[in-house]
């Protein structure tokens, strides 16, 4: 894709924050009270500017069905993203999203969901998988409709984001009477103060959602190699390229979490040249290929799809992540005690090493 | 040498990359003799090949940039060849049976390109002689502009005898041997004096240059089958610098 | 043993070996008023740069393990040192024959015409290094052990 | 002045020597080449002629009591603001001698220098500056043609590549020396860059001038060129290097061949080049089985198939109005690295006023090539190396931000060994040893304290590079490569911001 005009010309927002994450190997439901509890624990990690959740297994009546959550500045919004989501879906459902007022949300925007399945001909993206073409329209509505935004598009899953800690947003969005068997949150400190609904984590794209904690340094050249392959980052964030570069790398160039997170954070050269031959000759190709996708600056991540959850540090550890595992739970956090919080004995919790993911997974 | 000796490599169908390849395979595995058969615009055959005992012939029109930088082997071309013969030609000897195109024997130095036909444009530019590398290129027909210009070494040998053009078209193009600051172009008969580069003038030959020119058309003959003494059997003038720095005098120091 | 090892491929001829000589001999150790006063007195140095055409090279005394010049001393002012292989000059006992300048087959003995002694490379004792080799900017001088 | 053409008079330099302190030792004398100081033997001391002076500061540098001075010739024209010395004393030259103007070095006119105007990014508080001392810094970078994707296969023992790479050369600094033939500047600076860029784990380009025999064991280190006059060119030198460089065009004089004149022509270079003695070496403007982009193509796997494919394949062209455009069809053609070389690169003779007066900055022509190959999808087809007046280590990393994977200095690598960029390269007399092969001054450069030097240099702003890319957060080169967002532009217009991609100070 030829980069978009003025590509350089962006305003990133950079944010301290907090993250918790829990997944149930035996798609358990966990109650939306738990991530709840937990990132209240956290409440000083963030300022009030930003809070949200992911949950998977939220929608067992409409798991084959993509859910758009939708966020409207205004009605006109909502109607222009209705009529884009007519030419290109079936709609088997459109209803608001319950939500519950709140003394901390101060005019929420109308918040709505549409459970759909793609047209069958699919019209404009005719050739395009499935995957391509969801994608692309979730890109033509968050790029060209007016005061409307997709803050989540996959199956059987959702995101609830906002302005406000992110006790206020599970208030408002009436999180405790959801079950789940994935559930991660976010806390948000942006350093800007021009905070917005859609700039909340987590970041979706499909099933993919992620949740961060860090800035980017290496953003402005992640932002571009991403146009090269035809993402468009419109969120003013930096944790947006996160989400797009593991739908590239995944989906399109079929790669696995795990090497998906050692282009994230490769090992240093000193180590490969350590290394058996043959990883050497994988790891100097992967930096070689990937080097623009790589992130750099502090961060720890946590990212979902519908079978896994994966926590990453950066490769010297700028930011804190544990891990804890109880049963057939396993927990990631910023901070134990959030863990402790929900889940007095653990079996197990451990801080994994700079760069190392840690991949949970969904029995099949 | 006799057909039935050679090692075969038919190239129909090939790509250069893999023709290429075989002819590399069948150096490496020790065959001297090499026919490449329905050769049809593969490039680069003979590309830096080194070894004086290879002898190739190709059946065929071989493709852009035969022999580029080749170094020792035998090339015989039954047919027309296309540009840039000879590229860079360290050693070696290449002998075409039809006419060549444009940009042969560019920076060659050392071996010799014996073509009986016409050669196109720019053929012999900065051919270089150093120590005892001494390029030669004889060409039967007649050549197009700028034959050897930037000349800086070795002979040029043009005949204009066995040509496809008009017997009115002049025996080479315009600039002949401009730029040039070194070496010697032989002309077989007239050669218009508004032909030649700036500076240069066509002499008579002394008598080295009589016995060298000798030695070079009876090769070609007998190279090509032909009668190196209906060859001989005309006056030839010959083109050479009035100086190895013909731009010595052309700039002014400053900064 | 450290010697003194010319590199004819880099020596410039500029000739700085030989002012760092005169200055590292000198009283003043100033270059100018060595240059100035005492070279009048008979200073001089013991470096010498040979040039022929574009090549030279900078020589002086190359303590030789056999040296003629010992061998040719009258006075006993040359002595090979047997600890350290230099071979050292005592100028208050030279006489000022010149034999030891005719037994050098290196030319690497200067006069000191004022004084009636010969000027000879020390290899800059007092000054821990030999000052030729500290100053040559083109690093042509090398003082190293060659065995 | 007595029997000297007017020009003559209008000297540029004057001579200085304070007599407090000359002690008449000539080493003056004996450093000068262009015979501004001599022996009186009349007066009995060291007397000077300024008029020769060409302002090489050599004198000044060796005098061994520091009583020169040399300063510029204060007798100046009438102000004007047009009609300036250098043009009045250029068309005296030209009127007296009805020559072409010759030039070395690169332009020194003053234009702007986008270095000057940008500014780079640090951390403060939201991520954090990393300490290059204490922790890994990673300049490593690759050149060569990548694919857009890979395929590994994961084992127990980790993940193994499946299928094969092309060939890449792999520096441990972003920074090379720059195509400089042998010929040009002497084989002692050719061993010089040969030894620091084994040492310090980078590359040096031969430039078109063949490689020295007892350079060959350099190969490793080595880009061997190949230009329009193939001098030294043949199956043994393309295999010699690492990677093989096709020189279409060079900054200083885009469209111009080169043109080394016979007095820096010696033994060794006319066996090098394998041209006689003394002779002069041209090189055609183009090279002539090159006229258009599917001839480029040609050479390119002319010289891949003489290889086997074994060495990148690089193209180096002049930063030119098109050069977006044409570095595109460069890497569709084949290439493996892009060069482009901006109008200030270094020569060791151009006209002047090709030189002054051809050519774009690099700064600009370098993002617009990285953005057109980026918007074409090719950028990972091959590696992009800017040159052409890059100074110092910040030039280095606004280059790579701007999009280059690498740099080449040519220049910086001269001065560093003792160029004053006098500009009289031409005339194959430098003061400094550089841009001569006569005997008698090429031995001013020792290639072991040349290469000490050079090593020096890499490794200074090597480390620079790393407190920098420390500072802004990043703890590996390739989150620079054209990341524009840790760049500002201060004093620039709203077209020359959007050409290099970067937003104004303080947005």
């Amino acid at each position: 894709m030829k980069a978009p005009a003025r590509f350089w010309d962006f305003n990133k927002d950079i944010s301290g924050c907090g993250v918790f994450g829990v997944l149930h190997k035996k798609r358990g439901l966990i109650d939306g009270d738990m991530p709840i509890k937990a990132m209240c624990t956290m409440h000083d990690r963030g300022n009030g500017q930003g809070g949200g959740f992911a949950a998977y297994g939220i929608y067992p009546d409409f798991k084959d069905c993509y859910a758009f959550h939708l966020l409207c500045e205004t009605q006109e919004g909502l109607d222009n993203a209705e009529a884009v989501i007519k030419t290109y879906f079936d709609i088997k459902e459109s209803q608001p999203i319950p939500t519950r007022r709140t003394l901390a949300i101060k005019n929420p925007p109308i918040v709505w969901r549409f459970f759909l399945t793609p047209k069958e001909d699919r019209p404009r993206w005719k050739d395009a998988s499935e995957a391509d073409y969801i994608v692309s329209v979730v890109m033509l509505i968050n790029k060209d409709v007016k005061d409307a935004f997709v803050l989540s598009s996959g199956k059987d899953m959702g995101a609830f984001k906002g302005v406000g800690f992110p006790e206020d947003i599970a208030d408002f969005f009436r999180l405790d009477e959801y079950k789940g068997y994935i559930w991660t949150g976010h806390n948000r400190f942006p350093t800007n103060s021009q905070a917005w609904w859609g700039g909340a984590h987590p970041f979706t794209l499909l099933d993919w959602a992620i949740v961060h904690n860090g800035e980017i340094s290496s953003y402005g050249i992640n932002r571009r190699y991403l146009a090269q392959h035809d993402y468009l980052c419109t969120l003013h964030t930096d944790t947006e390229v996160v989400a797009y570069l593991l739908d590239m790398l995944t989906r399109k160039h079929k790669l696995s979490l795990r090497m998906a997170s050692y282009i994230f954070a490769p090992p240093f050269w000193d180590e490969i040249d350590r290394m058996p031959p043959a990883q050497q000759e994988a790891f100097r190709a992967l930096r070689m290929v990937y080097g623009p996708a790589m992130l750099n600056g502090p961060f720890a991540i946590l990212v979902t799809n519908n079978t896994t959850m994966m926590g990453l540090n950066d490769r010297v550890k700028l930011r804190p992540l544990l891990v804890a595992e109880k049963d057939d739970m396993v927990f990631m956090s910023s901070e134990e005690s959030s863990i402790r919080e929900v889940q007095r004995d653990l079996d197990r919790i451990w801080a994994p090493k700079a760069g190392e993911p840690v991949i949970a997974e969904v029995e099949a | 040498m006799a057909a039935d000796h050679r090692f075969v490599l038919d190239a129909e169908g090939l790509y250069y990359k893999q023709l290429n390849e075989q002819i590399r395979e069948a150096v490496r595995n020790g065959h001297k003799a090499i026919e490449l058969r329905n050769v049809r615009g593969q490039r680069y055959i003979a590309n830096s090949l080194d070894g004086e005992d290879i002898d190739i012939l190709v059946q065929g029109v071989p493709g852009q940039d035969m022999a580029a930088f080749m170094r020792g082997p035998h090339l015989t071309v039954y047919g027309n060849a296309q540009d840039g013969v000879g590229n860079t030609m360290d050693a070696g000897e290449i002998v075409i049976h039809g006419m060549v195109g444009d940009v042969l024997g560019y920076a060659m130095r050392g071996g010799r390109i014996f073509v009986k036909g016409d050669a196109g444009y720019r053929c012999g530019i900065h051919m270089k002689a150093y120590m005892d590398k001494f390029p030669v290129l004889v060409i039967g027909g007649k050549a197009g502009d700028f034959l050897g210009e930037y000349m800086a070494g070795g002979a040029i040998i043009l005949l204009g005898m066995f040509s496809e053009k008009p017997a009115e078209v002049p025996i080479t193009g315009r600039s002949l041997g401009t730029g040039m600051h070194g070496g010697v172009i032989y002309i077989r008969g007239e050669v218009p004096a508004y032909q030649l580069g700036a500076g240069l003038a066509a002499k008579e030959l002394d008598a080295d240059e009589r016995a060298f020119l000798e030695v070079q058309i009876r090769d070609y003959a007998a190279a090509l089958g032909l009668d190196a003494e209906a060859i001989l059997d005309a006056p030839f003038l010959r083109v050479k610098p009035y100086t190895h720095r013909p731009y010595g005098n052309m700039y002014v120091g400053t900064n | 043993m450290k010697r003194i090892y010319p590199q004819k491929d880099y020596c410039i001829g500029c000739r700085i070996c030989e002012l760092a000589c005169i200055t590292a001999h000198s009283k003043s150790k100033d270059l100018i008023i060595a240059m100035r006063e005492e070279r009048k007195q008979g200073l001089a140095s013991c470096k010498e740069v040979y040039e022929r055409g574009a090549a030279c090279v900078a020589l002086s005394c190359r303590h030789c393990e056999n040296p003629m010049c010992v061998a040719a001393c009258i006075s006993g002012a040359l002595i090979k040192d047997p600890t350290t292989g230099n071979t050292l000059y005592d100028a208050d006992k030279c006489v000022g024959c010149w034999s030891c300048l005719m037994a050098c087959p290196f030319g690497a003995i200067h006069r000191n015409m004022q004084a009636s002694k010969i000027v000879k490379c020390d290899m800059c004792q007092e000054r821990g290094a030999p000052a030729c080799v500290d100053a040559c900017p083109n690093k042509a001088l090398l003082f190293e052990d060659r065995g | 002045m007595l029997f000297k053409p007017i020009s003559q008079s209008f000297h540029d330099f004057l001579v200085e020597r304070d007599k407090e302190r000359c002690i008449n030792c000539e080493v003056c004398v004996r450093q000068c080449p262009y015979d501004v100081y001599y022996w009186d033997d009349a007066r009995q001391q060291v007397m000077h002629d300024s008029s020769k002076c060409i302002g090489c500061h050599r004198c000044e540098a060796l005098c061994p009591t520091a009583c020169i001075t040399v300063r510029r010739n204060p007798a100046e024209f009438r102000p004007n603001s047009l009609w300036t010395g250098t043009y009045i004393k250029n068309l005296f030259k030209q009127a007296d001698t009805g020559g072409v103007l010759l030039s070395g070095c690169g332009c020194p006119q003053d234009k702007p220098i986008y270095w000057d105007k940008l500014q780079l990014d640090a951390s403060q508080v939201t991520n954090p500056s990393i300490d290059p001392l204490r922790e890994p810094m990673e300049t490593r970078t690759f050149l060569g043609s990548k694919p857009d994707m890979l395929e590994f296969e994961e084992t127990p023992d980790g993940p193994c590549l499946k299928g094969k790479l092309s060939p890449q050369l792999t520096l441990e600094y972003p920074i090379m020396f720059g195509a400089m033939s042998f010929g040009a500047i002497n084989f002692n600076l050719h061993k010089a860059m040969a030894l620091a860029a084994t040492e310090t784990g980078i590359y040096y380009n031969t430039g078109e001038g063949g490689l020295h025999q007892t350079l060959y064991k350099y190969g490793k280190n080595t880009i061997v060129q190949v230009a329009s006059g193939r001098f030294g060119v043949h199956r043994d030198y393309l295999n010699a290097g690492a990677a093989i460089e096709i020189k279409v065009g060079q900054g200083a004089k885009p469209g111009i061949g080169g043109h080394l004149p016979g007095e820096k022509i010696d033994e060794e270079v006319s066996k090098t080049r394998m041209v006689p003695l003394g002779s002069d070496a041209i090189s055609p403007a183009p090279h002539h089985d090159i006229y258009s982009i599917e001839d480029l193509l040609q050479l390119i796997y002319a010289l891949k198939e003489a290889t086997e494919y074994t060495k990148p394949v690089s193209v180096k062209i002049a930063a030119v109005h098109n050069a977006a455009a044409i570095a595109s069809g460069i890497v569709r053609a084949g290439a493996d690295i892009v060069v482009i070389d901006g109008f200030r690169g270094g020569t060791g003779a151009a006209p002047t006023m090709i030189r002054d007066n051809v050519g774009l900055p690099i700064e600009l022509c370098l993002a617009a090539v990285d953005r057109r190959l980026r918007d074409d999808g090719i950028r990972n087809q091959a590696s992009l190396v800017a040159s052409g007046g890059i100074r110092c280590s910040a030039d280095v990393v606004k280059a790579i931000a701007l999009g280059a994977d690498a740099v080449y200095i040519g220049s910086a690598a001269l001065i560093a060994v003792g160029c004053t960029m006098c500009g009289r390269c031409y005339t194959g007399k430098c003061p400094w040893g550089i841009a001569t092969n006569e005997a008698r001054l090429k031995k001013r450069q020792n290639p072991d304290v040349a290469a000490k030097r050079l090593a020096n240099l890499v490794k200074a702003w090597g480390h620079e590079i790393q407190e920098m890319l420390g500072g802004m957060g990043l703890n590996s080169i390739e989150s620079l490569r054209g990341n524009t967002d840790k760049l500002r532009g201060i004093g620039l217009n709203q077209i020359e911001l959007d050409t290099l991609g970067v937003k104004a100070a303080g947005q």
